[in-house]
């Protein structure tokens, strides 16, 4: 299965990128959004894909035994969630108050902070 | 205000500050004129010792680590330079308090001043390299600021600017030279340099570090073709120019070759370098010293020939060489600050430089017209004076070096020149038919002219006890520049030699020339008025900044998505050249076998989803795309044992996705902006980043790894940390500190939303407080 | 039982608190500056205290929640990191106590002082953490204070450049917490110093190749390097200068940070090919950079683009790994720090002496008569960029240049030349056109005239705006002073860089610290 | 020096603000009319779901759960009432600005993490006791951590949602 979300992952950088690339405001940030999804799936397929197998310790058991699940990307995965999440909040924002700033969406008209001389 | 230069200037605060900095700054020049004697009778008790017993040093530890000391020695040359400075500083304070006095920034002017003057002074003395590099930026630096003090005049400025920047880069070019020469002689103290394997040419960078020293060299003392700095850098307030641009500062690059020369001298490049140098220099300051009317322009000009003569003599190398430049750099000291206090004492008075436009002064001030004659007369190189045995020195050593002709024709020529630079400004204005000026030059308070005429008396006493020199100052300034022990012994009178003939021919031209100077002689020869050096550099500069702004047009274009696409292709450049040499069966892509239908499936709709969120005309279409990608995400969480994941990515997805349907129903309809063909670039750049991710992904699941960190997670978590949940052990305890980090990521983020909305949107932008 | 090195995490926790302190009093002005700025203060003198520490007892670890390292989350401060920290935790004091001059009320009041607490928190988290995983949870906390910052007060230009500012980075995010998820999977830990031991016996040159270019890269956009920092220019001189000078002296550095940290462990093996890949990218980037600082006449997209070019030395330092080169890069970019901070907030002051609120030195000048302290002040950081002695930039760069010569790199050599005469042109310009030139106002014709239009009827244009002399001028004082401080004790401060250098040349004392007695 | 100035712009802020606020309210008033159902069902949901939150953070150590996921199920839950009702009843319901759950949280987390200290052990070690407080059968700092993170998880997302919903 690590190949699928090999390719998966990549495709999800891919698109991510693409949209990045458009002039669009809005694709911009849907593009960070798939960016972002995309580097915790590749988070998850580097940890290893188990199946059935969740790092549970069961009651009665004093630590984790067989063929478990790495907890540890888990737990970088959830706080990569959590902070991406935190961060595309903002930019969802910003992306606003952007467009109520200068009446547009395109990126291309957004050039006021930079140019030749100024 | 006493300058006219400075009439319109910050009137306003003139008024406030007169007053103030009028006696305040009187008496600090005073006291800074008193600190510079001091100075100089320092340096002069150590004369005897010197000569007698050899340098003195003195070294306290700065940075030992960079190979930079504090170590100053005291020998014959230094002495020579250090007295000069001071001696002469000292005169300069007094004269400022006169040329620019009740002026509103005296004190700023002094504090100046004074800064130059104990550079200039640590750069005489430095034993160690990069010291001496220190002093020698700080002297750009201090005399940037002294050049532009009227800083109200463009051309001031200008002349600035083109000084720091010239002599900057020299400066640059100076420091790597000193860098290679410490590298390559193991040290970095001048005074152990000389014996090093670096001398004379043993080295195999040894041209390098030598051309680079030159161009620092060359280019603080104004050589062929950086001269055109000098003449520019007469925007200066007279004080300025008598004191950096004659006497000291523009003798910083000789002084270092005469410093270096027992360590990189004596070589066939030195001597073409130098000569080379020296001989252009002096042909270009001797033409243009006479074709100039203004006197700061004459003086500056002639000040470059000088430079060319020093550097010359530097050049040829040998005893009487080296003998020659000391003298003549002693005695140009003494003449040439005269004539430039002289210079500016006329303009103070009658408001005029052009020295036609000038006659008659000398009954109005006559003690400024006596310096002006003695100077004039050492200038010339007539006997007594000290130029006179400076002169024939020189002229026997071009005679004996391996051009005679060449050399001595532009030394006679040179000293042409000068006598008629000299009497442009030392007779000129003085004798002849009075002239109406802007200002009637009224009695010169004696602050003014005693600065002048002591200095010229001086150098009267100089040549005077020329055997007295010769054996305190001279030989051991030689000793210094030759790197042995030597005595020089001079005589006004040697007999009938062929160097007197030429001087006497030179002086005879020189007057020749003067008397018959007439407007029509000068219009014939100033049709040719050179200045390509100075074209260089404007136009240099003018290519640079259209340059500069052709550059950054390209890159800093504005255009986020060229940002992006720079950065992508970068980032496919760089990281794929180590996967390059991967071969495909290393990717094992027959793993694929392994996953269930349903996952695929799963995959294979995400992929679809992520198609759409890509292409989607409509945005609500494009959101609903990319909150399948996140449930998805979800249920891959699921299949693959990771609960908490798939729960928290669920809530975040649904949170996610109302947040994008609340903020994006207020944006207009999308638009189509970008053209087909960009857009296949844009996917060809996006699929191939895509690619690359795939394959390092691909590489590394398939890498055998193991991890200590699960396996202690798994044995400890219920142990020591009393969770069954391990991912949330590892959250809450094992790792606490990144959630604590990530809390506070979330909240920030949540405050900047909150202020961001409190802040209403403004169309203008306004940073009024 | 051992006592605890409570002074390590102290960087990090009391910017935390304070900055609760300030959300707790949120819409106070007067409260918020005085805990913000007791805050900022009890943080230099644990900087103060903490690389004391370091300098006479070695690295200080704590290991948090107390697991035994690699498996818990370590603090290791070594000389670099303590050192780093201690100079960002008075550049912060600087910006703070400049805020509460330069600011408006309303982003003073929401949000400033706690946000900017957050930043130093994130900063001193950065610097001190020896753990991989947790650098990327600060690099997150520095960009989101980043974004609040930048994004405050919201006029126009600010928020473009706060757009290309927030894409970049967070490209740069994704790619660094892709590439911590690939260095996970194959070495196997995340402690930075057991990574160092690990990574020795992982045979996979291509992977590790591409691992660590992506860790490049992301430290690179972060870093401003060639040709990945576009964004920097855009974003930096928008907003408010004290956010100007505090990004100006944190943010970029903590990415080089990271690169020097990250280099033995990333890098180290296939030192033929990054030497040389680092060394160009250092050169394009302080030509590039220079080349923009001249193309420029707002004052702050001049220092913008200068802190742009001078990430080059740094860079240079790095590619060159040498002892002296690397000690030369740490001493530059603690003085470079200070200096573009410390210009920033000059940038500040003159923008408001002169009533130009956009910068433009087209339409300054007369500082020198009206403002001779503040022209003073400009002295000592535009020497120091300059490399001109004795600031503290004039010994770095002489650092650099001699490890450059001694390896034989003569042409980065001439490229760091060649950018430092650059910087002493945009230098002198800058203080021409700020403080030499006469006012718009009272200049007559010539060819300098800038774009004004009737200056005298501009009614904004208050060109006497008083600057407090405690509030507006003693941060500048105490960070030019710094600057020059730092240059006469050139020996010491070597001294603290090449030990810190040598630490990361040979990090066998840093490891042995980190994994502690564990097993 | 400049009050005038910042009041007349203050002023022309809450005029925009109530201009706003009328332009809203037909669409707020609509909303609440068509989804009676929704509104009356999320006022129901509310306890439920903040019980369910709750529970998710308490047993997070050993079932799947914890405050991440318990802050966002209550945030959810809140988010959901503010849909349907309106922000100024969402604040209601939090009783407390959302900001000072954040506040709140963070001084409950850091104050975890810094409890051990006060004992002379690193910066959040783990302390548990043995006696049992209230319900809880064994106090400890990771759970006040987790607490912390659950209330900066909900302060977090409710500041986010209602000032979207106020803007």
């Amino acid at each position: 299965m690590e190949v699928i979300l090999s390719f998966l992952t990549g495709s999800l950088y891919a698109a991510g990128l693409y949209l990045m690339m458009r002039r669009s405001l809005f694709k911009l940030i849907l593009g960070l959004m798939l960016m972002g999804h995309a580097a915790n799936l590749l988070l998850f397929t580097i940890g290893g894909l188990k199946r059935g197998a969740p790092p549970f310790i069961q009651e009665g058991m004093s630590r984790l035994t067989g063929d478990f699940a790495d907890p540890l990307p888990q737990a970088l995965i959830l706080t990569a969630i959590v902070i991406g999440f935190g961060l595309n909040a903002f930019a969802v924002m910003l992306i606003r108050r952007v467009h109520e700033t200068t009446g547009t969406d395109d990126l291309d008209e957004m050039r006021h902070a930079d140019g030749p001389i100024r | 205000m006493a300058n006219p230069g400075r009439c319109g200037m910050v009137s306003g605060m003139a008024s406030q500050t007169h007053t103030r900095a009028g006696f305040g700054g009187r008496a600090a020049g005073w006291l800074l004129a008193l600190l510079a004697f001091f100075l100089f009778a320092s340096l002069a008790s150590c004369i005897k010792p010197v000569a007698e017993a050899g340098p003195l040093r003195f070294s306290l530890s700065w940075a030992p680590s960079l190979g930079v000391d504090f170590a100053l020695a005291i020998d014959g040359l230094s002495l020579v330079f250090g007295m000069m400075i001071t001696g002469i500083g000292g005169l300069i304070f007094i004269y400022s308090i006169a040329y620019m006095g009740g002026h509103p920034r005296l004190g700023l002017f002094l504090a100046e001043l004074l800064l130059f003057m104990l550079s200039m002074l640590g750069l005489a003395l430095a034993d160690n390299l990069i010291l001496l590099f220190i002093f020698w930026e700080l002297t750009s630096v201090s005399s940037y600021l002294l050049i532009g003090f009227e800083n109200e005049k463009p051309e001031a400025r200008a002349a600035a600017l083109q000084a720091l920047l010239v002599t900057g880069a020299g400066g640059l070019a100076l420091l790597a030279g000193f860098l290679l020469m410490g590298a390559g002689g193991g040290t970095m103290t001048i005074s152990a340099l000389n014996g090093s394997s670096f001398a004379h040419g043993g080295h195999g960078l040894y041209l390098p570090t030598l051309i680079l020293i030159c161009l620092g060299a060359f280019t603080k003392s104004a050589q062929f073709p950086f001269y055109f700095w000098l003449p520019n850098a007469m925007a200066a307030p007279t004080p300025v120019s008598a004191y950096l641009h004659s006497a000291t500062m523009v003798k910083a690059g000789i002084y270092l070759l005469a410093r270096l020369s027992p360590a990189l001298g004596g070589t066939p490049e030195w001597r073409f370098l130098l000569v080379g140098a020296g001989t252009l220099t002096l042909l270009a300051g001797a033409y243009m010293a006479v074709i100039k009317t203004d006197l700061k322009q004459i003086l500056a000009y002639s000040t470059v020939g000088a430079l060319g003569v020093f550097t010359m003599a530097l050049g040829i190398g040998g005893e009487t060489a080296a003998q020659a430049a000391i003298v003549y750099i002693i005695a140009h000291a003494f003449y040439k600050g005269t004539l430039f206090m002289v210079a500016g004492i006329i303009h103070h008075e009658t408001g005029i430089r052009e020295a036609e436009r000038l006659g008659g002064l000398w009954r109005a001030m006559p003690a400024t017209a006596a310096a002006a004659l003695l100077a004039l007369l050492s200038k010339a190189g007539l006997p007594p004076f000290l130029t006179f045995l400076g002169k024939e020195t020189l002229l026997k050593a071009t005679l004996d070096s391996p051009w005679p002709w060449i050399l001595t024709g532009g030394v006679v020529i040179v000293s042409i020149s000068f006598v008629v630079a000299g009497a442009a400004v030392g007779l000129m204005p003085f004798y002849g038919p009075g002239k109406d000026y802007p200002k009637t030059p009224g009695r010169v308070p004696a602050t003014f002219w005693m600065g002048p005429l002591i200095l010229a008396a001086a150098g009267l006493a100089a040549g005077l006890g020329n055997g007295w020199m010769d054996r305190w100052i001279v030989s051991p300034a030689v000793s210094a520049v030759v790197g042995k022990q030597v005595q020089i012994h001079s005589a006004l009178w040697h007999g009938l030699t062929p160097e007197l003939g030429l001087s006497a021919l030179a002086v005879l031209l020189g007057f020749g020339v003067y008397f018959i100077w007439s407007r029509r002689f000068r219009s014939a020869i100033t049709w040719w008025n050179p200045h390509p050096p100075e074209w260089v550099y404007h136009a240099g500069l003018r290519a640079l900044d259209a340059v500069a702004i052709r550059i950054n047009r390209t890159l800093q274009s504005g255009y986020l998505r060229y940002y992006i696409i720079i950065s992508v292709a970068t980032a496919l450049l760089v990281i794929a050249a180590p996967l390059a040499g991967v071969a495909p069966g290393e990717f094992h892509l027959e793993r694929w076998l392994d996953g269930h239908a349903h996952e695929m499936a799963l995959a294979v709709l995400m992929l679809l989803a992520a198609v759409m969120a890509a292409t989607a005309p409509a945005r609500m279409t494009a959101i609903v795309a990319l909150g399948v990608v996140g449930y998805g995400m979800a249920l891959f969480f699921m299949f693959f044992s990771a609960p908490d994941l798939a729960m928290t990515q669920f809530g975040i997805e649904t949170l996610s996705v109302i947040l994008m349907v609340l903020v994006v129903l207020r944006l207009p309809p999308q638009k189509k902006y970008s053209s087909p063909p960009s857009r296949l670039r844009d996917a060809g750049l996006a699929i191939a980043a895509g690619g690359v991710v795939t394959a390092t992904l691909l590489l590394a699941t398939h890498f055998p790894q193991g991890s200590a960190l699960g396996d202690f997670f798994a044995d400890n978590s219920y142990i020591s940390a009393h969770g069954r949940n391990v991912v949330n052990v590892i959250l809450v305890d094992f790792r606490a500190f990144d959630t604590f980090g990530e809390i506070t990521v979330v909240s920030v983020a949540a405050i900047g939303v909150y202020s961001m909305i409190r802040q209403p949107a403004r169309k203008k932008k306004a940073d009024n407080r | 039982m051992m006592p605890v090195p409570m002074i390590i995490i102290a960087p990090i926790l009391i910017p935390f608190f304070t900055a609760l302190a300030c959300l707790a009093a949120w819409g106070r002005r007067r409260v918020q500056r005085r805990i913000c700025i007791l805050g900022a203060g009890v943080l230099c003198l644990a900087g103060g205290q903490l690389f004391i520490t370091v300098w006479r007892q070695g690295v200080v670890t704590l290991r948090l929640g107390n697991w035994p390292a690699p498996y818990g989350i370590i603090l290791a401060a070594d000389t670099l990191g303590a050192s780093l920290a201690a100079v960002a935790a008075v550049i912060g004091l600087a910006a703070i106590v400049s805020a509460t001059y330069g600011m408006d009320r309303r982003r003073e009041t929401e949000g400033f002082y706690a946000i900017a607490q957050v930043m130093l928190m994130g900063a001193c988290g950065a610097f001190l953490t020896g753990d991989i995983f947790n650098l990327y949870v600060w690099f997150e906390v520095l960009l989101i204070a980043s974004f609040v910052l930048l994004s405050l007060g919201g006029g126009k230009a600010q928020l473009e450049g706060t757009v290309k500012y927030v894409a970049l980075n967070m490209v740069a995010s994704a790619i660094f917490l892709a590439a911590v998820g690939l260095f996970y999977g194959v070495v196997g830990t995340l402690n930075l110093a057991d990574a160092a031991v690990k990574v020795a016996e992982v045979n996979a040159p291509a992977l590790m190749g591409a691992i660590g270019l992506m860790f490049l890269l992301a430290f690179g956009i972060k870093a401003a390097i060639f040709p990945l920092y576009f964004w920097l220019p855009a974003a930096y001189p928008t907003p408010s200068f004290p956010v100007s000078a505090l990004f100006g002296g944190l943010l970029t550095k903590v990415g080089l940070y990271a690169m020097i940290r990250t280099h033995g462990l990333l890098f180290i093996p296939h030192a033929d090919f990054w030497g040389p890949l680092l060394l160009t990218l250092a050169g394009l980037t302080m030509i590039a950079g220079m080349m923009g600082a001249l193309s420029q006449r707002g004052f702050g997209r001049i220092i913008s683009f200068n802190l742009v070019g001078h990430m080059g030395y740094m860079l240079m330092g790095l590619g060159l790994f040498s002892p002296m080169g690397l000690a030369g890069a740490i001493y530059y970019m603690a003085a470079d720090m200070i200096d573009i901070a410390t210009l920033f907030l000059i940038g500040g002051a003159v923008a408001l002496a002169t009533g130009n609120a956009g910068g433009d030195t087209r339409r300054m000048g007369g500082l020198w008569e009206r403002r001779p302290f503040l022209a003073a002040l400009f002295i000592a950081p535009a020497m120091s960029l300059s490399g001109l002695p004795p600031m503290a930039g004039f010994w770095g760069k002489l650092g650099l240049l001699r490890a450059a010569l001694a390896d034989r790199h003569y042409w980065i050599a001439t490229a760091a030349l060649a950018a430092a005469f650059l910087t002493l042109l945009s230098m002198a310009r800058l203080w021409e056109a700020v403080f030499w030139k006469p006012p718009p106002s009272e200049r007559h014709g010539g060819p300098e005239r800038g774009p004004e239009r009737r200056p005298e009827q501009r009614p904004e244009q208050r060109p006497d705006q008083n600057i407090p002399f405690v509030r507006g001028y003693a941060p500048i004082l105490v960070l030019a002073g710094l600057s020059l401080l730092l240059g006469l004790l050139a020996e010491p401060a070597f001294q603290v860089a090449r030990s810190a250098a040598e630490n990361i040349i040979d990090p066998a004392a840093y490891i042995r610290a980190a994994l502690g007695e564990a097993p | 020096m400049n009050d005038p100035s910042a009041r007349k712009e203050e002023d022309i802020m809450k005029a925009s603000d109530g201009a706003a606020a009328a332009a809203h309210a037909p669409v707020a008033g609509k909303a609440r009319a068509t989804s009676l159902v929704l509104s009356t069902a999320a006022t129901y949901l509310l306890p439920l779901l903040l019980f369910l939150s709750v529970y998710a953070l308490a047993r997070g150590h050993n079932l799947p759960g914890g405050g991440f996921i318990g802050g966002i199920i209550a945030a959810s839950a809140f988010s959901l009432f503010a849909i349907t009702h309106d922000a100024e009843a969402a604040h209601r319901a939090l009783r407390l600005h959302p900001r000072l759950y954040i506040v709140i949280g963070l001084f409950l987390a850091g104050g975890a993490g810094l409890a051990p200290m006060v004992a002379g052990k690193p910066f959040l070690t783990a302390l548990w006791a043995d006696a049992p407080f209230l319900f809880i059968q064994e106090p400890n700092t990771p759970l006040i951590f987790d607490t912390g993170v659950y209330l900066v998880v909900i302060g977090g997302v409710m500041t986010i949602f209602i000032s979207l919903m106020e803007d």
